[in-house]
């Protein structure tokens, strides 16, 4: 049984930490809490849903335009609502992020209606038997998307250009215009790809669950905002770590009894863990500059 | 510079102070004029929510309201006058329910007002109706304390037409351990949900009394997608059966994750669970889970009223079925217009009389008497089964449980 | 002239940093700003980088107006800074601080050049090139923030405070190193608190107070003058 | 004459850095005190432990010969040591005035309830009158009384400096802490700088100050103590450190030549 | 006196004014946390909901007057706060917004799974007993606190430790108790607003005091001006009226709501009264006199 919630929990967990990351990506160079990420990710699985549904594609295909799309609506989003405010005060910037969320919201529902809308099985759901472990089809294919898009942003963030670029603005933003770096592009490109991995999130979850809602976003966005700061925001391993841990302790926490206490259950464990390690799991020690 | 800009932004708020004042001048976008006791139509009020959380109830019994006044209209309309229907969506939260209510009474002057399909924002109007003397019915509302206040007074303008589900479920339990023979149930309840709460109080007590023993009790939330857990517990006490109270998104996920995990028994539960999205969510293993409610729409049993309206519905909404929700909403409107009929008024303070004495009043939901205590009794009980039928999933009529 | 500031005014909201700075730079040269604290001089060099656009005045780089470029392109243009403080990206390995250098450049071979040329330069960081550039020491942190500005192959070199920080023997090696930078063709503009050092290298020097140009002239002259004796050196 | 502070073998390490290392240091009461070094010599650091802003590794800090090692800064301040900041740290949008009656705080008692009853309680009226006086005072004493409405985030950079003396006089302090004062200032300004610390002398208070520019601190001082690399190398007269080739080495550097 | 009120207004009127000084009465509070101390809060709707549930189930449970019960209900969400306070405010910045959000989240949570608040149902019941007027005494009555404490010892020292906490500190202001001070006096006025809203809209449930509600709060502070009590009221004023009087885009109304809040941040990113203070326009000829001499004095 206790194996069995962790096959769970590392399932749903990894789904936090695809969320996760684009928070902290765009937390790590703009300090801004991006509160309409979790409405990027619902967006991404009403993509998924319309081009199973409409367009009668795979998983595949719908993943990888979800992504697109949400890229392009990512940087939008930048664009329109945060660029302007990137000199003012970071609750500006957040209460812009809290319009833009609701905004997104509210544009979904008139299109799609307030209802959740079934996702269709795009993938024959056999299970499988590991010793008395049972794993679904689908969750292995969650648990191998996800590991292989955080592979594939590891690779960017490590050796790519662009992806040296943004670790250089998440350092030390003035310096890395010093070095040439346009910071605007870069930014850009942070959104971009924070936005195609809560898409990818989105579709993950809308066939894990088989269900895509338009409020679908606002919670999960927090609990994965949640996991950003618990494994230490403007971290990368730091998100990942979260958003596992989260997701683990979550579905721990429902199989002890707690499930009344389930929205509780990721809250707390952020405050104690930020109580104890005040920038989080992964997070550098705020140095007291005098 | 500075100055500039705080000029503009006094000037904004100037304008956009005129447009509010304006508009509640205005009245709502529905109305045409906010005269007094506008003698040319009758209005009646849509309490509920088009956004939000609750939206879907919302639009629904909309649907169903209109359609009623489209009716009256073309037949006439009622005492000699049109029915408006007055809308105005409160977005599912509470405080800006009590403030639809007022805005629908007091600038738009209705003569009643339908909704709100939840219990908690018809909580919140029932009072203001009261006090101002408009009637209201509720669509929709199971919970305590609707058509009466805490201390046990009855209101006299606050009605609803729904199967309570304290009429509902005792036959409904009686009907599962003597004909399909439970004996051990698991309960799973939406510990967010009100409704959910609410109705798993009254299984478990109708459980009791016919003697099914309770062998799992579990929690969820709306909102949850993930029910692994509570499955992998409930799995171990091979009950023959689920009574599931919570909505039909969680229940169609809860009973996937019932079948992933290998078991084969079917849940029950109440109209929360009618939906299409329940098969949406759920696929094929919602099929034979169970729904009781108040309304089916089952074209090939409907007779009379029934069938007319399934039909015409069908025909307006591209061979879609209403809902209970669009059924309970046209139900609504019809019993007002009968109530003002039978008074010849259109006056509140009137017509409510004529609400009281319904008895075996014919609604396309079904039939309503108004108890001495203003709660409607509501028969019969439709259980509604999930099965596969011409066009895909739908629901059919399992049976058909009359209440005494 | 390779680069004119003319009349240069920079406010901080109502502080007025810069209240109008001119001075320029010769193809070759080594020209040092010095000043106090909170005399303008780190504000100039940021103006020039583009990190903060002036409220007037104009920077004019090869007939390019430079208060109108983004940073970025203004480091295409051939002008790179050493920022106060080295500001090396310190979770990064020296090598990644050093492409961050050549971020501008596309041509593969020449970046390798540039590379061994900084690495022939400061053989210490071909030592560390693989170390975390937050754990080298202060005077290693000061000569990759060097070798990173000459990853872009700038015509100009700015250097804000240099030898902040660094010990005596350091600071000589650095300035030494500085001098060298010139000699193979960049000109240097240096802004120094350490009055005694920026002049025994420069050219020609600017003395700023509170944001504005009080004297110029040439290194060796100023260094001679009364007044800057005085204010800058600490002699009575 | 007893010491008024005492710094007895501080040390404070940060991580693997040393920052300070067992510097004594003993201020007689009513002089003026200079603390010099090169940047990153720990001057600044030795004055965040005097006002508790760190606590020391090891060593104690004596003031008037209690112990306040680990005191909370506000403690430190209500036991009479005022400081400025190397970088300038005012309350940029609260006016000159207002940011000399905070430094009231601590000599006054009105709180959040006698506040709302400010208007008529006669207490709280006559309290308030009190700091704007002794504000005002202090305002006058840097020659800042005019500016007094001003936002402190609009003031030059020598009004600024300027204005944290006032605020740190306005705690009543014995003992005041500068560090780099006269930063930012051109020459005319650190003339009237200097005129001002000696009247602040007369008033019978102790200073101790960090600064860079040689001229002023050799005129101000009574005594000065050398810091390099986080240790003490010299201390002295003006005269002496002058002459020390330790201090010429450490802190004027040499010529490349 | 509400008896003028209804005799020259509707009630629903009379409904949105008395909602909108509720909500003016909260937004002060946080106002005073985040506006003049600089402590990001996100979880302002919970002490909302302690103070209205305290004072509702103070009424209807023990029969407690409304006045009482409503300070009641203000004195347990300060109690809330302190005890939530003791560790959360040694953060600063977004980590204290997160926790607080985080907290906020867990008395929603609470309230959902206890007997006395009915749980998910919610508590009901309750008696009518807030009005226009008795709102109208009390934001005059919170404007007053707040603007005298904007000018008293307490308020500067607020304002100070927004500005630089450290030099605050060494001002001789004990930093912690003060942020303690100003986050318990928030929370009570939110207490105050909440026990209001109950006896206003007379039925209760968790759903309704979620984050969204928290920032709701934040937005109304934000966008009206941070620390400027009018800027405040006229935030609160604006965002909600605005839903009111967008009925007449309909369905389009949220979506609209969402962007105006993003446009109007844009075109006014201190908030549309950020920096207007009230003692500065009341002694306006005080400051500018001040003004004129120190320009000839500079010049």
């Amino acid at each position: 049984m206790f194996e069995q919630q962790i096959i769970n929990g590392l399932t749903l967990g990894s789904v936090y930490a695809l969320i996760a990351l684009g928070y902290t990506m765009v937390y790590g160079i703009i300090q801004l809490i991006n509160f309409a990420h979790g409405e990027i990710y619902m967006i991404g699985a009403f993509a998924g849903v319309t081009m199973v549904t409409m367009l009668g594609q795979g998983f595949f295909v719908s993943i990888t335009v979800a992504m697109l799309v949400c890229m392009v609506l990512g940087v939008v989003l930048e664009r329109v609502a945060y660029r302007p405010l990137r000199k003012s005060t970071r609750l500006a910037a957040l209460i812009s992020a809290i319009g833009a969320s609701i905004f997104l919201q509210n544009a979904m529902m008139l299109w799609k209606g307030p209802q959740p809308v079934g996702f269709p099985q795009v993938i024959n759901d056999a299970i499988y038997h590991i010793g008395p472990i049972e794993v679904s089809k689908v969750q292995l294919i969650i648990l191998a998307t996800s590991a292989i898009l955080m592979a594939v942003l590891n690779y960017i963030i490590k050796y790519v250009k662009i992806g040296k670029a943004m670790r250089a603005a998440s350092q030390d933003y003035d310096t890395a215009s010093l070095m040439g770096i346009n910071i605007n592009r870069v930014i850009s490109f942070t959104f971009a790809i924070g936005s195609a991995l809560a898409a990818a999130a989105g579709v993950l979850v809308g066939m894990y669950f088989n269900s895509v809602a338009p409020l679908m976003g606002v919670m999960a966005g927090l609990k994965a905002f949640c996991a950003a700061v618990l494994g230490g925001i403007g971290s990368i391993p730091g998100a990942m770590l979260g958003g596992i841990f989260l997701g683990v302790a979550e579905t721990m926490g429902i199989a002890a009894g707690f499930s009344t206490y389930k929205d509780a259950i990721a809250f707390t464990l952020l405050i104690i863990v930020l109580l104890f390690k005040p920038t989080g799991l992964l997070g550098k020690p705020i140095q007291r500059k005098v | 510079m500075k100055k500039k800009s705080i000029l503009l932004a006094i000037v904004t708020i100037l304008a956009l102070t005129l447009v509010t004042v304006g508009c509640g001048g205005g009245g709502g976008e529905d109305t045409t004029s906010t005269d007094s006791n506008d003698e040319a139509a009758i209005k009646i009020g849509f309490l509920g929510a088009t956004t939000g959380g609750h939206a879907y109830y919302g639009i629904n019994t909309l649907a169903g309201m209109k359609m009623a006044a489209d009716e009256l209209n073309e037949a006439g309309g009622v005492i000699g006058k049109q029915i408006e229907i007055v809308e105005a969506d409160h977005g599912s939260k509470l405080s800006e329910g009590a403030t639809v209510a007022q805005k629908l009474i007091q600038r738009d002057k209705v003569n009643a007002i339908v909704g709100d399909p939840t219990t908690g924002i018809t909580k919140i109007a029932a009072p203001i109706a009261e006090d101002n003397q408009v009637v209201q019915i509720s669509a929709g509302a199971v919970g305590d304390y609707v058509v009466n206040t805490e201390d046990g007074k009855l209101r006299e303008f606050v009605y609803r037409n729904t199967l309570l589900n304290a009429v509902a479920v005792p036959p409904v339990v009686k009907y599962l351990k003597d004909e399909l023979g439970w004996n051990k149930v698991a309960v799973v309840t939406s510990m967010n949900n009100d409704y959910s709460v609410g109705l798993t109080k009254l299984f478990k007590e109708a459980l009791n009394d016919a003697g099914v023993e309770i062998v799992a009790d579990e929690s969820i939330q709306d909102g949850d997608q993930n029910f692994s857990a509570q499955v992998t517990s409930i799995k171990p006490n091979n009950p023959d059966g689920i009574v599931f109270t919570g909505y039909y998104t969680e229940g169609g996920l809860f009973m996937k994750e019932v079948r992933k995990q290998g078991l084969d028994i079917d849940m029950v539960g109440g109209d929360g669970l009618l939906a299409e999205t329940l098969w949406e969510m759920g696929g094929e293993a919602v099929n034979g889970s169970m729904v009781y409610c108040g309304f089916a729409a089952d074209p090939t049993m409907a007779e009379g009223k029934t069938k007319a309206f399934i039909e015409n519905y069908s025909t307006a909404n591209d061979g879609a079925l209403p809902d209970m929700f669009v059924a309970q909403g046209y139900d609504a409107v019809m019993m007002l217009a009968d109530a003002m009929k039978a008074a010849e008024s259109d006056d509140p303070v009137v017509f409510k009389e004529e609400i009281k004495k319904f008895e075996d009043w014919q609604g396309v939901s079904g039939t309503i008497t108004i108890r001495d205590d203003h709660e409607p009794l509501k028969s019969p009980v439709y259980l509604l089964e999930v099965a596969e039928g011409d066009n895909g999933q739908q629901f059919k009529v399992k049976a058909v449980i009359p209440v005494k | 002239m390779l680069m004119e500031v003319n009349d240069l005014h920079v406010s901080y909201g109502a502080i007025r940093a810069l209240t109008g700075i001119s001075c320029t730079l010769d193809k070759g040269e080594i020209v040092a700003l010095i000043g106090a604290n909170g005399a303008g001089k780190t504000t100039t060099l940021r103006t020039i980088s583009g990190l903060i656009k002036p409220a007037k005045g104009s920077i004019t780089f090869k007939n390019m107006d430079l208060t109108k470029m983004p940073p970025h392109k203004i480091v295409a243009a051939g002008i790179s800074q050493v920022p106060e403080g080295r500001r090396v990206f310190p979770d990064m390995s020296v090598m990644e601080n050093l492409e961050m250098g050549a971020y501008t450049r596309k041509d593969k071979g020449e970046i390798k050049e540039s590379l061994n040329n900084v690495f022939k330069r400061f053989p210490r960081l071909e030592e560390r090139k693989h170390q975390l550039a937050g754990t080298l020491s202060g005077g290693e942190q000061q000569m990759l923030a060097m070798g990173r500005a000459l990853m872009s192959k700038p015509e100009v070199m700015l250097l804000d405070e240099p030898s902040m920080g660094l010990a005596p023997m350091l600071v000589k090696e650095i300035f030494e190193i500085i001098r060298d930078i010139n000699k193979t063709g960049t000109t240097i503009m240096l802004v120094e608190q350490n009055a005694h050092m920026a002049l025994s290298i420069a050219d020609r020097a600017y003395v700023l107070e509170t944001g504005e140009v009080v004297l110029s002239g040439q290194a060796k002259e100023l260094a001679n003058n009364e007044q800057v004796r005085k204010a800058y050196l600490g002699e009575d | 004459m007893s010491a008024l502070l005492e710094l007895q073998d501080i040390t404070i390490r940060f991580g693997g850095l040393t920052a300070v290392d067992e510097v004594n240091i003993s201020i007689d009461s009513g002089t003026i005190r200079a603390l010099i070094g090169p940047n990153g010599a720990g001057k600044s650091t030795i004055f965040n432990i005097v006002t508790g802003i760190y606590s020391p590794t090891s060593g104690k800090v004596l003031f008037n010969g209690e112990d306040i090692t680990g005191t909370e800064p506000y403690m430190i301040t209500q036991k009479g040591i005022a400081r400025t900041f190397q970088n300038i740290r005012l309350f940029g949008k609260m006016t000159v005035l207002e940011n000399v009656k905070i430094g009231q705080h601590c000599r006054t008692k009105s709180d959040f309830l006698s506040a709302v009853t400010g208007i008529i309680n006669p207490v709280v009226k006559k309290e308030e009158k009190e700091i704007e006086e002794n504000s005002l005072q202090a305002l006058e004493i840097v020659e800042l009384a005019d500016k007094r409405y001003e936002y402190a985030q609009n003031l030059s950079y020598g009004e600024q400096r300027r204005l944290e003396i006032a605020r740190g006089l306005a705690t009543n302090p014995s003992l005041l802490l500068l560090d780099e004062p006269a930063a930012g200032m051109n020459p005319l300004e650190k003339q009237t700088l200097m005129k001002m610390i000696r009247k602040i002398q007369d008033m019978n208070l102790t200073i101790f100050l960090v600064e860079h520019d040689m001229k002023f601190v050799m005129n101000l001082s009574d005594r000065i103590a050398v810091l390099d690399y986080g240790r003490k190398i010299a201390t002295g007269s003006p005269e002496e450190i002058q002459k020390d080739p330790d201090v010429i080495a450490a802190y004027l550097g040499k010529d490349v030549d | 006196m509400n008896q003028i009120f209804e005799s020259i207004l509707d009630p629903y009127y009379m409904q949105v004014l008395t909602l909108l000084g509720i909500y003016i009465i909260a937004a002060l509070g946080l106002n005073l946390i985040t506006g003049a101390t600089g402590m990001f809060s996100f979880g302002h709707a919970a002490y909302f909901a302690v103070g209205a549930y305290g004072a509702a189930i103070l009424t209807v449970n023990f029969g407690f007057p409304f006045y009482i019960a409503l300070v009641a209900g203000g004195l347990m969400a300060s109690l809330a706060a302190i005890i939530i306070g003791f560790p959360a405010l040694r953060l600063t910045g977004d980590y204290l917004g997160i926790v607080t959000l985080g907290f906020g989240e867990i008395i929603r949570v609470v309230f959902l799974n206890m007997k006395i608040t009915g749980g998910a149902i919610g508590l009901s019941g309750i008696a009518k007993e807030t009005n226009l007027s008795i709102v109208i005494v009390l934001v005059m009555v919170t404007v007053y606190i707040m603007y005298a404490l904007d000018n008293s010892r307490f308020g500067r020292a607020l304002v100070a430790i927004r500005e630089d906490d450290i030099a605050a500190e060494s001002m001789g202001i004990n930093v912690m108790t003060y942020k303690m001070k100003a986050f318990a006096l928030g929370c009570f006025f939110a207490g105050i607003a909440g026990g209001l809203y109950s006896h206003l809209i007379l039925y209760i449930n968790p759903s309704d005091f979620g984050f969204a509600k928290s920032f709701e709060f934040l937005c109304f502070v934000v966008l009206g001006g941070l620390g400027s009590i009018p800027g405040v009221i006229l935030g609160t004023t604006v965002l909600t009226l605005a839903p009111e009087f967008l009925r007449a885009v309909a369905d389009y109304r949220m979506m609209i709501y969402g962007a105006l809040m993003v446009f109007m941040m844009i075109i006014r990113p201190k908030g549309l009264l950020g920096d207007v203070n009230l003692h500065r326009i009341f002694f306006k000829k005080k400051y500018q006199k001040q003004a004129n001499r120190s320009t000839a004095a500079g010049g």
